[in-house]
């Protein structure tokens, strides 16, 4: 069914808010008044409620399937934390309250980096960065601190990132001025040390270095790594979209890692909700930790305060700035705390332990079917597949992809990570009882022997039997619609 | 522990059918000597009451909004937030789905992207927005970037209006990058000479209206001067609601309006998380960053909606993208839309004077305490007082008589010699009874 | 989709919720411990929110489309409410706390108390019922009790019920023994005063007469029956089912009436919950009101006190028992609150003039396609049509009504009430706008010519695209299952 | 108003197609003089913010149970629900849909009742159950009027250990239908003598366990010496928990098993809504009252669940129907379902140890105290104590130190001599500072 959008059912007299006009006042506006209309249709409450629910009906979501998409462990998201997060005292303050009146949220922002720090065996956090992306950012900008601070900021401008990375790595890289140089990929999926000790030299600032990879395995040779990079005098900058396969189990710390970042929405279960907010807590070594950006929280006489200046941080502090405007997604860290009290250090390990058995589980279940371009080793928390196995054909990792809708499952992550083809990329998480991995292992084998078999229709029309069918990527793209506009007035039938 | 679903029994029959012994054998590659025998040295599992206890108590420790008479704003605003709102982005096709690559079973997040796009390009009165940025804040400075590359030029000038905390984040990206900023002289009067700072070099010109004092400020002549040097104008707004009233960035000339989009549908989360909001004119449209949604056809030819133009983006770009950007903040532009829908152009206009008239109610009730000088001309819900002490301390003792006074300026810059500035916000929460506490403790204190 | 049933999906070691086994202690159950299993599996928290998330994508809504049921009341159900009940002084208050510590919630019981007799204009409440019939009941109760007090009780011991009345009204009055003497329905829809006076005697207790009724339209003569009834010492209960159409338009207290209960979760939103939890008070006249149940709340020396016992009552009052443990369905009188203070008396007088305005829009939308009973008149909140434009095209109302799901739509009420052929009842509600209103007639219009131009298989045949097509419900009566059985395990193959 | 959708432009295009001039011409049968010109005497509407105002004020008014100390029952409980629960529940497919009259758009509804059913009969050890009745006591009150129409007699005998509000709705019912009760004489000890009273006159039996006072009663011999007389039991219960430890009512041969299911599920809401529990044998199946929810197929053959045998119900059968019962408890045996689905077979029980467990360590600090003596020999979570004082007064004064101490029997049983007794219960919420707290506050006010 299609729902209009609201602009077709709004009209612009109506309100769905009871709000009393007020009483006669003289406005000091200066006469920047507003003349114009804004366009902005509404509903009323009834039709609102009605429009959105209907949408939300053309969604999937966790709650309403399995979600294999790898490297972005979309586990459960359990509703304690969504009600803690509504706790007056955490949604209900401003931030530039006096701290006096704050002192149970900055607690909170404590425990959790404590938390953090615990798990990583690192030195300190900054909790502000919004995102991934922008935790990425803030480690990479506490290492160009801290090269500078070393009077190496001219020399020091080369980072390393493998081809197996995220886009984001790169990407941010580039942003504050780094020049990016790539590190092959192998075939055994695995970055070497010796590529790496070929690329380093005093130009080289870090390394960025996503473990456990993006093609699902731990990089075993992490420390040796680790050590070249930093007798090169260089920064271990690690991506943490994957910590999930490892919370509990091992310490990037350990590893020599010097930042990471830590997705709170990928491995601590805040919600994606479809696309965000997301929070991106980045932990720091000893070496990097006077870098952190402002503001932090510390503890001074038993109660908590937040340094919001860079000249007020004291002692060897050098904070490089300010990421944005507040203290960071305090929601998120109301939730992610949440969700660490509840799993607590043995539930956090088993997780880890559940989430790296149930990738493993379903490789078990479709080696036999499908490539893997590494060999039938053990994965950590999420399983590469490529697309040899769909050779002859004439059907795509695209279409295997859509063909799972039909069967009521949400795509795995596809052509990601690029150093493989077709890359199929599934990552179940330990959300996952056994029963739902038996399905989901069926459904995949029954797709692949239709592959196989030559059923090449079930897969290049797919999906059939979703909200829409395959919808026109490169129509969008050509000629961008990007917001509603008024139709057109119809002329008057000619007399 | 309750959120796992495997028992014992499955996990051995799971290791079994992978063919190994133990879950360890699959942790292989951990090198031996940094696998944890042991959990980490952090509480075991927690029962839902206990956690719900523990973190109730941390809770308690702090003084909500919404308990005491409340007039804080600088940069984020308390309003009433419609039940309807929480309840629907909670739901969980909303709250458990993720970023839209999969359009067919995601129509529900990309359609509201749409009307969010839609709703933000109205209220900016521009062209063209995007489905959202992490804040008004990172917007700003993603904002002057897009600039830069816009006019190739590299040299930033920020208002001294703009909120200070906007412009440490775009000092520090700047200064990451080797770009340069101006940075002009806090302007609590709203009068500074922004035009003087423009000429061939600059890349664009920052200014917030209202500003961080609560001045409404005129853009066209800036808008003028900017275009005539092949600089670009980029708006600036804390606060949303103050589109329901004054005139649009848009029909002033701007190129580039960002802000922060709390206001509308989002709690005050003690910083986050909030919406930027960011829209422009068409013509810049490929050197915008964050995500968009567009509209297009499936393979019935029925309407149906797709994130587009991301070859922009960083997972095709990588090193080349707009900006490094990738999560957006998906579910704070689903609340901002629907209390939009709420709203409707004349709720919002009505919530705008509500807002004005109690700023207005309230400034002159202060003006008439000894001690206290209204500092502004022109405002919207917020405006400066000069007080006859350090606003700080003068902050802190309301608050111990339960009275949520706003923000000192030297909070915001210290040093900068404002030491007795306060800024005061008011909305349409603040009642009769809030004005008076304020001016009587007010009385009180100085 | 068919989504199993927790049994097929849960084990017995299972557990969703994280308890601490308690330490050892000395049991004190006397011998009486459980021996046996139980025989309830159970599911992780993720399976349990996927399990009833599926569950519920199988249901339709208010929220999901319109919701025509006649006499049902299917209006928006406003999250305010939601919110306002779950307050910690409502939700999380014990029935037997001291008075002293639930002064507000004895408040909110008093000022809904008082909304209530005000919008009747009538002299007390009686809160306590649970629904709707055990309104009735409590209604009928006082009519018992007060017939008593007059010594009146062994000869007064018929009640008058009309035809088209709801079945809980017969089966109410047989309950506490009285015998129901019905009034046959007139062709114009209306119960006439004469066809009352004729059935009037000293045997005659009280009449149950629903007003509007459920022919959807306004008794012209309940005045002159409320008349008659009194003169011959009955009493005049009304049934309150259909109190939408009249709120803030007419009192039945002026009507004469002596009893109504009132359906919050019709009348006053509170949600239908699929079945329930209702709620029904009884307004109740001078003449009936010593005789209300307890418990009750009475306001004294400025505060609130709650009446627990018959002998507490006090002055004339002479309860006439208890019709529940405690004090009735608190959670809805704070959303039935909650709706009255939203709305104010200009919105509930609007929200029942919408009410009316929908039905007869909708009349007028369908009265040349479909057949109006007692003609093209103006109604109430409902509109009434029977299955004569049905005839000869072998489509029954029953296919109407499964027809409407396949346009996305909830049937309306139908075969209901018993006194017209087929009738189907539709209450479109105030809550639906003009558009959506709109729509709904054009899908009639589009389903009565598909009818009359001999589209049978579409009809016959629905539903087509739900969840699932037409149950067998015979099958389900003719020999019941009523719970899920472990299947029996299936014997081992032959050697 | 927000809930309304019509403008004053619809209402009159829509008044022109249906005919008549204004909305009053369709109140035409209204007698005039009766027909409202003005809205009623009662306030006008209200904004969202206004409205929580009101509410909250009335809500902070009361002390809810999850801030203080807390051992109130009798009845009803206060136990954790876990937050998935309540989150379910308020999912617009289930909150906003009608009885499950259309199973085909209502699978959702129906598959939960068919859960229900099976969960409650597994845990009353019963053969059939129910889709839930209002509450525990007109559940009670249902069963006493089936039990009359199985035995064909009127003439019901209530235990002294039955809660004096269940006895209460039993004899209103009875007495307005003339049937007979017996109601035996309060039985603090769980001592009294039922055998006796069961004759061929006797229709049935109603005997709680655990029983008001707490004590635990064996049920067989009254079950064997009832169905000697060709009489029923009906074993009741209103505290569901305790059937997690406890041998159930069927295995000790009770005819209708009947209980409150709020604990499970449910909070305390001040009395309602709950959700009760009702099951019997397969034999009396159609003597029972309220919905059935039944398995059956579709046209293609697909499982699928449906209301049935609803001949027995009022809105086929009219006056000749078992019950008058229309509404059940929908949402709140969803609840219940969802809650014990949460739990499992595992969870259950071990939340019924802990309530046990607190209730033991509860009694053995209590009896300590001077001026308190623990009267039961056996109970689960609640029991009941004589104090040296009158319980009201103590109940009063240990509420003013901010500790709810219980209920006093005084107030169920007034006029009984049994004002120094005090019923208290102790659940999972407990901690040990509340058992200290109210063993300090008693020591201080004996």
């Amino acid at each position: 069914q299609i729902e209009p959008l609201l602009f077709e059912i709004g009209r612009y007299d109506t309100t769905g808010v009871d709000l009393d006009e007020p009483e006669d006042f003289k406005p000091r506006l200066g006469g920047l008044e507003r003349k114009e209309a804004i366009g902005l249709p509404g509903l009323s409450e009834p039709e609102t409620m009605r429009h959105y629910v209907r949408l939300s009906q053309q969604n999937y979501g966790i709650d309403t399937g399995l979600f294999p998409l790898g490297s972005c462990t979309m586990k459960h998201n359990a509703r304690l934390n969504e009600r803690m997060a509504r706790l007056p005292g955490f949604s209900d303050v401003h931030p530039l309250q006096p701290v006096s009146t704050v002192q149970g949220a900055l607690e909170l922002m404590n425990e959790l980096g404590r938390y953090l720090v615990t798990l990583t065996n690192m030195t300190a956090v900054a909790l502000s960065p919004k995102a991934g992306a922008h935790g990425e950012l803030c480690g990479m900008m506490a290492i160009k601190a801290a090269i500078e601070a070393k009077g190496e900021g001219k020399t020091r401008n080369v980072v390393l990132v493998p081809d197996s990375a995220h886009g984001t790595n790169p990407a941010t890289a580039a942003l504050i001025g780094f020049k990016v140089k790539p590190v092959p990929a192998r075939e055994d999926g695995w970055v070497h040390v010796e590529d790496v000790k070929e690329r380093l030299g005093p130009d080289v600032a870090a390394i960025m270095l996503t473990n456990p990879n993006t093609c699902g395995l731990f990089e075993p040779q992490v420390a040796e790594i680790a050590k070249a990079i930093h007798d090169a005098g260089a920064y271990f900058y690690c991506d943490g979209a994957n910590f999930n396969a490892i919370v509990g189990k091992a310490k990037p710390g350990d590893l020599g890692v010097d930042a990471m970042h830590i997705n709170l929405h990928k491995t601590f279960s805040t919600p994606h909700g479809g696309g965000g907010p997301g929070s991106g807590p980045v932990v720091l070594s000893e070496r990097l930790a006077p870098f952190a950006p402002v503001p932090f929280v510390r503890v001074k006489d038993g109660s908590f305060e937040l340094v919001e200046q860079n000249n007020e941080a004291g002692g060897t502090a050098a904070p490089f700035g300010r990421m944005t405007a507040f203290h960071g997604q305090m929601g998120m860290y109301v939730r992610a705390l949440s969700y660490m009290l509840s799993h607590g250090s043995d539930g956090m390990k088993q997780a880890s332990e559940d989430a790296v058995l149930n990738a493993n589980y379903i490789r078990a279940g479709l080696a036999d079917l499908m490539s893997l371009p590494f060999g039938n080793k053990p994965c950590m928390h999420e399983v590469l597949f490529d697309d040899a196995w769909l050779k002859d054909t004439g059907v795509t990792t695209l279409d295997v992809a859509k063909a799972m809708i039909d069967e009521g499952y949400h795509p795995m992550t596809m052509y990601f990570p690029l150093v493989v083809h077709g890359a199929m990329l599934i990552e179940p998480t330990e959300s996952e009882s056994k029963a739902s991995l038996d399905l989901f292992v069926a459904m995949l084998r029954d797709l692949a022997m239709a592959a196989k078999n030559g059923d090449k229709e079930r897969f290049t029309g797919a999906p059939y039997h979703a909200p829409r069918r395959r919808l026109d990527e490169t129509r969008a793209a050509r000629s961008p619609i990007l917001k509603w506009t008024p139709p057109a007035p119809v002329a008057e039938a000619a007399e | 522990m309750r959120y796992l679903p495997l028992s014992d029994t499955d996990r051995s029959e799971m290791l079994a059918r992978i063919g190994v012994n133990t879950v360890d054998d699959l942790f292989a590659d951990v090198p031996k000597s940094l696998l944890l025998r042991e959990p980490v040295d952090l509480p075991r599992r927690k029962g839902e009451l206990e956690v719900e206890r523990i973190l109730s108590r941390m809770s308690a420790k702090n003084i909500s909004a919404s308990s005491v008479p409340f007039f804080v704003g600088a940069g984020a605003y308390k309003h009433h937030v419609p039940a309807t709102v929480d309840h629907l982005i909670q739901r969980s096709e909303f709250l458990t789905s993720y970023t839209p690559y999969q359009p067919e079973i995601a129509q529900g997040t990309l359609q509201y992207l749409f009307e969010f796009q839609t709703q933000v390009a109205a209220l900016t009165g521009m062209e063209v927005a995007n489905a959202s940025m992490y804040d008004g804040s990172t917007g700003t400075g993603e904002a002057v970037l897009m600039a830069h590359r816009v006019t190739k030029r590299r040299k930033a000038v920020l208002s001294g209006g703009l909120h200070p905390h906007y412009a440490d984040v775009v000092r520090t990206l700047s200064e990451m990058s080797s770009d340069d900023v101006v940075t002009m002289a806090p302007d609590v009067g709203g009068t500074e000479d922004v035009l003087s700072q423009i000429d061939d070099s600059v890349s664009c010109v920052v200014v917030q209206s209202p500003d961080v004092f609560g001045n409404l400020r005129d853009l066209k002549p800036i808008a003028d001067k900017a275009h005539q040097h092949g600089a670009l104008l980029i708006a600036v707004f804390t606060e949303a609601v103050s589109l329901g009233l004054v005139k649009s960035p848009g029909s002033q000339g701007a190129d580039i309006v960002v802000g922060e989009g709390q206001s509308i549908g989002n709690a005050l989360n003690f910083g986050g998380p909030y919406v930027g909001l960011f829209a422009t004119q068409s013509k810049y449209l490929r050197q915008m960053p964050g995500r968009l949604c567009g509209e297009t056809v499936d393979a019935d030819s029925n309407r149906g909606f797709v994130l587009t133009l991301s070859t922009r983006e960083q997972h095709i770009r990588r090193d080349k993208a707009t900006s490094n950007i990738c999560t957006n903040s998906g579910l704070c532009s689903l609340a901002f839309t629907i209390h939009m829908t709420l709203l409707g152009e004349a709720g919002l206009s009505r919530l705008a004077r509500i807002n004005h008239a109690n700023a207005v109610k309230l400034a002159d009730q202060l003006a008439s305490v000894k001690g206290v000088e209204v500092l502004n001309k022109t405002f919207f819900n917020e405006f400066t007082l000069r007080l006859a002490k350090p606003a700080d301390e003068v902050v802190e003792r309301l608050a111990e008589k339960g009275v949520l006074a706003g923000v000192p300026v030297s909070r915001l810059l210290p040093g900068a010699g404002l030491d007795n500035l306060l800024l005061v916000a008011s909305t349409e929460v603040n009642t009769d009874d809030d004005r008076a506490a304020l001016a009587a403790a007010l009385k009180e204190v100085l």
